[in-house]
């Protein structure tokens, strides 16, 4: 009886969700149809479907598991090379459409294995010092890749973590990775019912896990590590599966995103993206999925709204995040709300409704 | 065979001998107390026990099979069971997601059934909606279920531990001071339920308690510990007539 | 001689990362929260040493001073406006406010002091020490910001541990609650941590500045990042920790690029952490916690 | 989340108030460039140039009048590309931009399939050019500057043994790293240090310098940006390492950095193709238009940017192009005229420039160096 009541609860609240998405891509595609779209959102729509995607997958990390990850930039960085790695050499050969969907995949399975690399040391840590790695790796992986030379001639792959000219390439040579100028003249694949279509896969994957046995352990770790060690509940085994499982989704956003632009640099994957997309999940509520996608829109939106204002505009970013912080998270600000929607309620009981 | 066997049990931590020499056997079915003063080291034995210390000496035989040392992972699959002194409960989960955690190990699926959303996924949500259900109506929890855990009153706090222990389908199950920060009317509720848990099904129950009108109330076998050697062991009579159990007491009630 | 001159540098180097990690362990350790806007702190205090003393011409002494008093207000002043209304919330929700704290002094120090290059000068006025005839040589910067470092970190040991407020600090540390019933007033300590926290990054930015003279509002940025990569190296929350970590990361880098590879550097530094970490899982000098179950 | 629409509105309708503001019959000129974040000082250079250079050119009360509007990017791809969408709202017919090399290949890439004309003032990579035919540099390419600081060091016997220092993090210095060591290699130039640094480490450079000192350079190669020049000189002075020094147009500012000690640039040697302390009338009138607006001296992004403007008006003038042409159009005619035999430009940074179809620039380089904490030529 009641467990019936229950599922309905989880699915109406994901079915928000879903619908939310699905509303959120009607209403691009009215614009677009109607011959509404500026120059400026069309250009966003991608990297916003990319950054919900990052939002939704370290969300599996910060919210349901309660760990804090600095580096998930890395995982989105791991991915995109992979896959435009082959994009750009092998995948050059095949269809388009066949080509993407091989380097989505093998974007996911690259930041997957990254995932475990980091995973499986990181997990042993907890709190700040877990957050210090995950950052650590991230620049790591950021270092290497911004020195990484790879050429390919007629004698054929050349590799050197040292310049250019150490390939000692024959001047026809063609460089597939120039270290910090990364990878040039990818043929731009930028679909956006693609990144809905992987938002929406996202969704499923999270929704799915979270309501079952596997997401139950993942969030009894989050609550009291001890008593789910007690409960008979395989530390390492969940950690790693919400780690990965995150990684390999950051992969995917990493592929989205890099198809997006002609050149893909591995300096853009710093910590700052990594805290940005913690901002994202943060503001929009730990472990609420449908907050992250908002807030995800939001912050990405946001300075390029700010346009107007020029010189100011980061200055205005950073005053409307401290305040969104403040509003959203400060217990004073929080119960104050509280208050103000319970007068609002009970002075006007028919639109109440939306207070709920 | 006794359900459990321990031999010459015994930890130190830096130097200092934390419990020495517990020896214990636990028959299917009956009610065991372990008391003794503060500091006696009477949960360290249950985090032995349980796989959260790794013992310095001694032997664990569960249904004959030694866990010593054991991971508490693996001692639960093997069916131990426990609560907690100061209550862990998945605080932002659900009731009802609290018991069905608890069966973990006992009703599977695999990771890709439930996120294909699969017949076994749909069947085994739903048989462990209704053992759990079962379960916490045990408790007169079953109104509680889509509460957040951590919305319940102190004493269904205790019930619900207790509860998604059971879950796990335990043949041994270790409570670590059930009846702490009850009122006497609570208490003596939960004495009958512990005795009809342990009726209905089945189980061996070893429980850590200070309310000696509880522990001698409902246990059939006491060990008492003091310094972290067992002084005496018997019935709730012999206990409170033996003289070293009475000094230990009295003379390390108050710290 | 080679290998002890780049030890010198890396030990230089070392000492203004522990000195930056000192006030992000000393907040850490009391306010429990990761102050990541400390780097941009200490980018203020660059600043108005820079127009104090390196344009205004007073005495270095007194300009570190002035600094000292106007980071302490800021510190104040982020912490009351930006960080005290969120206690009780989430920590991770200060983290991120923090974080907006970080770019709101970047950029606002970017629209007051904009965004041109300026080149301190250093604040030290003494000739470096030369040993084995010129073969290694050593900065007065260095040699007096390894001082200056030791010497805070004793002072704020002896703070800590000797005076009354150090013991409601600690007691603010160990249970904040607890300290609260003891009658301690905890806002006024975690201020007063911050007023510390904050004038000690005055003195590193001031001697950060004096050994890499190049000032830019995003100056505090990366060795902000690096220091509190050193306090969790150290153990972060030990003022030791801090110190040791700090001096050991700047070693560490610097040898790394003297003998494995310039652009690589950072990447061997983070390799080394984690392996730290992996063996220590709470830093060198951290305190193990254990829970109690 | 109700308060953070209103903010994202309000930005919006702000946005939109100022691209409603313009003026009819002018050529929208749009620009993008950091002017925030680490690298803000290039963009706000660029900027201020183009402005001052705008108004000089609607000053003239011509037929062609331009209107500029300048975009941020943070030296970010992303961002750049968000930048250029927003100018093209705004209806921006040609691009003077953009100022850094990797967000430049980023936005090159959309602006060829507009057919959008662009010229970069300083984003010199060869990728720049080779993205379409529609991209053209007013700085030197990398390659170039690469090889002619190679034969410049070699003809003129500067050095024996070369160390380098430059910034394996940013791609205009391993552009110019790149070619400089081929071309070493062809002259017999023995490069003793090849040391690099990244943005990330670049706090402490002292280990960089004394690995050249170590390995005796007698001259150092620094194609990197003067900010961190400013510190090198600053170590090697430090450790009493006496050397040569020779830098890129990067190196140009240096002088004018707040507080910089310029005796520790004496004797610095470079190959810049604008000097601020230039005594032409061109070079003394812009220096003071520039102090005049910002209180600062500019330096050769400046200098390249006032030119893209300059460059673009002659050009516009030329080609005919009026206000009511299409992008693409606009674009075409331009294409058509710069790459003409008879155009060429004389400006701040170089006399008698001209452009093939290759997008490069032709212009000499000054080999300057500095003395008496003023820059004289080298020759």
């Amino acid at each position: 009886m009641a467990g019936r009541k229950k599922m309905k609860k989880s699915t109406r609240s994901n079915l928000m969700t879903f619908g939310f998405v699905i509303a959120f891509w009607a209403l691009i595609e009215i614009v677009r149809m109607t011959g509404h779209m500026t120059a400026k959102i069309g250009g966003l729509l991608i990297p916003v479907c990319a950054y919900v995607v990052m939002a939704i997958s370290l969300n599996l990390v910060v919210g349901f598991l309660g760990e804090l990850s600095l580096g998930h930039a890395a995982f989105m960085s791991a991915g995109a090379f992979a896959g435009i790695y082959f994009y750009t050499t092998a995948g050059a050969a095949l269809p388009q459409w066949l080509a993407v969907l091989i380097a989505f995949l093998i974007g996911g399975a690259a930041a997957g294995i990254f995932g475990v690399l980091v995973g499986i040391p990181v997990l042993r840590l907890s709190g700040d010092y877990l957050a210090i790695v995950t950052l650590a790796s991230g620049e790591i992986l950021k270092n290497v890749l911004g020195a990484m030379y790879i050429g390919s001639d007629s004698r054929g792959l050349h590799f050197s973590l040292k310049d250019q000219f150490s390939l000692g390439m024959e001047p026809d040579g063609k460089m597939l990775l120039k270290g910090a100028m990364g990878i040039m003249g990818i043929k731009k694949f930028s679909v956006f019912t693609v990144g809905i279509v992987l938002i929406l896969i996202t969704l499923i994957f999270v929704t799915n896990l979270m309501n079952s046995r596997a997401g139950r352990a993942i969030t009894a770790i989050r609550d009291d590590e001890i008593a789910a060690r007690a409960t008979g509940i395989n530390l390492t085994k969940y950690k790693l599966m919400a780690f990965v499982s995150a990684a390999v989704f950051a992969g995917f956003a990493g592929v989205l995103y890099a198809l997006n632009y002609s050149s893909l640099v591995a300096d853009k994957f710093d910590y700052n993206l990594s805290i940005n997309v913690l901002v994202m999940v943060v503001l929009g509520g730990m472990g609420n999925v449908l907050g992250g996608i908002i807030a995800a829109i939001i912050l990405t939106v946001l300075p390029e709204m700010l346009r107007g204002f020029s010189q100011y505009r980061m200055f205005i970013y950073s005053i409307v995040l401290i305040v969104m912080m403040l509003f959203n998270q400060a217990p004073a600000f929080v119960s104050w709300r509280k208050r103000f929607m319970m007068r609002f309620r009970k002075k006007a009981p028919v639109s109440g409704k939306e207070g709920i | 065979m006794a359900l459990l066997e321990v031999t010459n049990l015994g930890i130190s931590f830096g130097g200092l001998q934390a419990v020495a020499a517990f020896d214990l056997t636990v028959e299917t079915g009956r009610l065991y107390g372990l008391i003794g003063p503060n500091g006696a080291g009477k949960t360290t034995a249950f985090n032995m026990l349980t796989g959260m210390y790794r013992p310095s000496e001694g032997n664990i035989r569960l249904d004959g099979v030694d866990i010593t040392g054991k991971s508490p992972e693996y001692i639960s699959k093997a069916g131990i069971a426990r609560t907690f002194q100061n209550i862990r409960l998945f605080d932002e989960m659900m009731v009802l997601d609290n018991v069905k955690v608890g069966m973990h190990n006992r009703m599977e699926y695999s990771m890709w059934a439930g996120l294909l959303r699969t017949r076994s996924y749909r069947e085994t949500e739903h048989d462990m909606n209704r053992k759990a259900l079962k379960l916490l109506k045990v408790f007169g929890m079953e109104d509680k279920a889509e509460l957040s855990a951590s919305a319940l009153p102190y004493g269904q706090q205790r019930k619900l531990e207790i509860c998604r222990a059971l879950a796990s389908d335990p043949k041994l199950l270790l409570l670590d001071e059930p009846a702490a920060g009850m009122n006497p009317n609570e208490t003596q509720e939960l004495m009958e339920t512990v005795r009809k848990v342990r009726d209905d099904f089945g189980i061996a129950i070893l429980l850590i308690e200070h309310d000696m009108k509880f522990v001698m109330g409902i246990c059939e076998e006491i060990t008492v510990l003091e310094y972290g050697r067992i002084i005496a062991r018997g019935s709730g009579e012999t206990i409170s007539n033996d003289p070293r159990v009475i000094a230990a007491y009295l003379g390390g009630d108050d710290d | 001689m080679q290998f002890l001159s780049y030890l010198a540098r890396g030990i230089s180097l070392g000492s203004v990362y522990a000195l930056i990690a000192l006030g992000y362990t000393m907040v850490y350790g009391i306010a429990k929260m990761l102050n990541f806007a400390h780097g941009d702190v200490i980018m203020v205090g660059g600043y108005v040493v820079f127009f104090t003393f390196c344009k205004g011409g007073i005495h270095p002494v007194l300009a570190i001073i002035i600094a000292m008093g106007a980071c302490t207000l800021l510190g104040i002043t982020i912490e009351r406006v930006a960080y005290r209304p969120l206690r009780g919330a989430s920590s991770l929700s200060v983290l991120i406010t923090a974080i907006g704290v970080s770019y709101f002094l970047q950029n606002g120090a970017m629209l007051l002091w904009k965004s041109d290059p300026k080149s301190f000068t250093s604040v030290v006025k003494l000739k470096p020490l030369v040993l084995f005839g010129g073969q290694l040589q050593i900065s007065a910067e260095s040699i007096v910001t390894i001082l200056v470092s030791v010497v805070i970190m004793i002072v704020l040991i002896w703070f800590v541990q000797y005076t009354k407020p150090g013991h409601a600090m600690q007691a603010v540390s160990e249970d904040r609650g607890a300290a609260q019933l003891m009658g301690i007033n905890v806002n006024g300590i975690i201020s007063m941590t911050f007023a510390i926290g904050s004038a000690l990054a005055a003195v590193a930015g001031a001697l950060l500045l004096s050994s890499y003279p190049t000032l830019i509002p995003t100056t505090g940025a990366m060795p902000g990042i690096k220091a509190f990569v050193a306090a969790v190296f150290g153990g972060i929350g030990s003022i030791p920790g801090a110190f040791l970590g700090g001096i050991l990361l700047g070693i560490i880098e610097n040898l790394s690029k003297a003998y494995i590879s310039t652009q690589l550097s950072d990447a061997v530094v983070f390799l080394v952490l984690i392996v730290v970490l992996l063996v220590k899982p709470t830093g060198l000098l951290g305190r193990k916690t254990t829970v109690k179950v | 989340m109700r308060k953070m629409m209103c903010v994202a509105l309000t930005g919006a309708v702000t946005a939109g108030l100022a691209m409603s503001s313009m003026a009819a019959e002018v050529i929208k000129i749009g620009g993008i460039g950091p002017t925030t974040g680490p690298a803000a000082i290039y963009g706000s250079n660029v900027q201020n140039a183009m402005e001052i250079a705008v108004e000089e050119v609607n000053a003239e009360g011509g037929d062609i009048q331009f209107e500029l509007q300048f975009e941020d990017d943070q030296h970010d791809p992303e961002t750049s590309v968000n930048a250029y969408n927003s100018l093209k709202d705004w209806g921006m017919q040609i691009l003077g931009g953009t100022v850094t090399t990797n967000p430049c290949i980023a936005v090159g890439s959309e602006a060829v399939s507009d057919n959008m004309f662009m010229l970069t003032p300083s984003a010199s990579s060869q990728d720049v050019i080779s993205i379409g035919d529609n991209v053209f540099q007013v700085c030197f390419t990398d390659p170039n500057q690469g090889r002619a600081s190679a034969d410049y060091i070699s003809e003129m016997e500067l050095g024996s043994k070369i160390g380098i220092i430059y910034n394996s993090s940013d791609a205009y210095s391993t552009g110019i790293l790149n070619t400089f060591l081929a071309e070493a290699q062809e002259k017999n130039l023995e490069v003793v240090a090849n040391e690099a640094f990244t943005d990330d480490n670049s706090t402490d450079l002292t280990t960089q310098v004394q690995a050249c000192k170590d390995a005796g350079a007698d001259l150092i190669f620094l194609p990197i940006y003067y900010t961190p020049a400013s510190q090198i000189l600053k170590a090697a002075n430090d450790m009493g390492y006496e050397t040569k020094f020779f830098g890129v147009d990067g190196m140009d500012g240096i002088l004018s950095v707040e507080g910089f000690d310029t005796s520790l640039a004496e004797g610095v040697m470079l190959l810049t193709p604008f000097v601020a302390t230039s005594t032409d009338d061109l070079t003394v009138a812009f220096v003071k238009a520039y102090q005049d607006k910002t209180g600062d001296i500019p330096n050769q992004f400046a200098a390249d940017a006032y030119d893209v403007v300059k460059v673009l008006y002659k050009a516009c003038t030329e080609a005919g192009v009026t206000a009511d042409m299409s992008a693409s159009d606009i674009c075409e005619a331009l294409k058509a005229v710069i790459t003409s035999d008879g155009f060429s430009y004389d400006g701040l940074t170089g006399e008698s420039m001209t452009w093939d179809a290759s997008g490069a620039v032709s212009k000499d380089p000054r080999g300057m160096v500095i003395q008496d904490g003023v820059y004289q030529p080298m020759d």
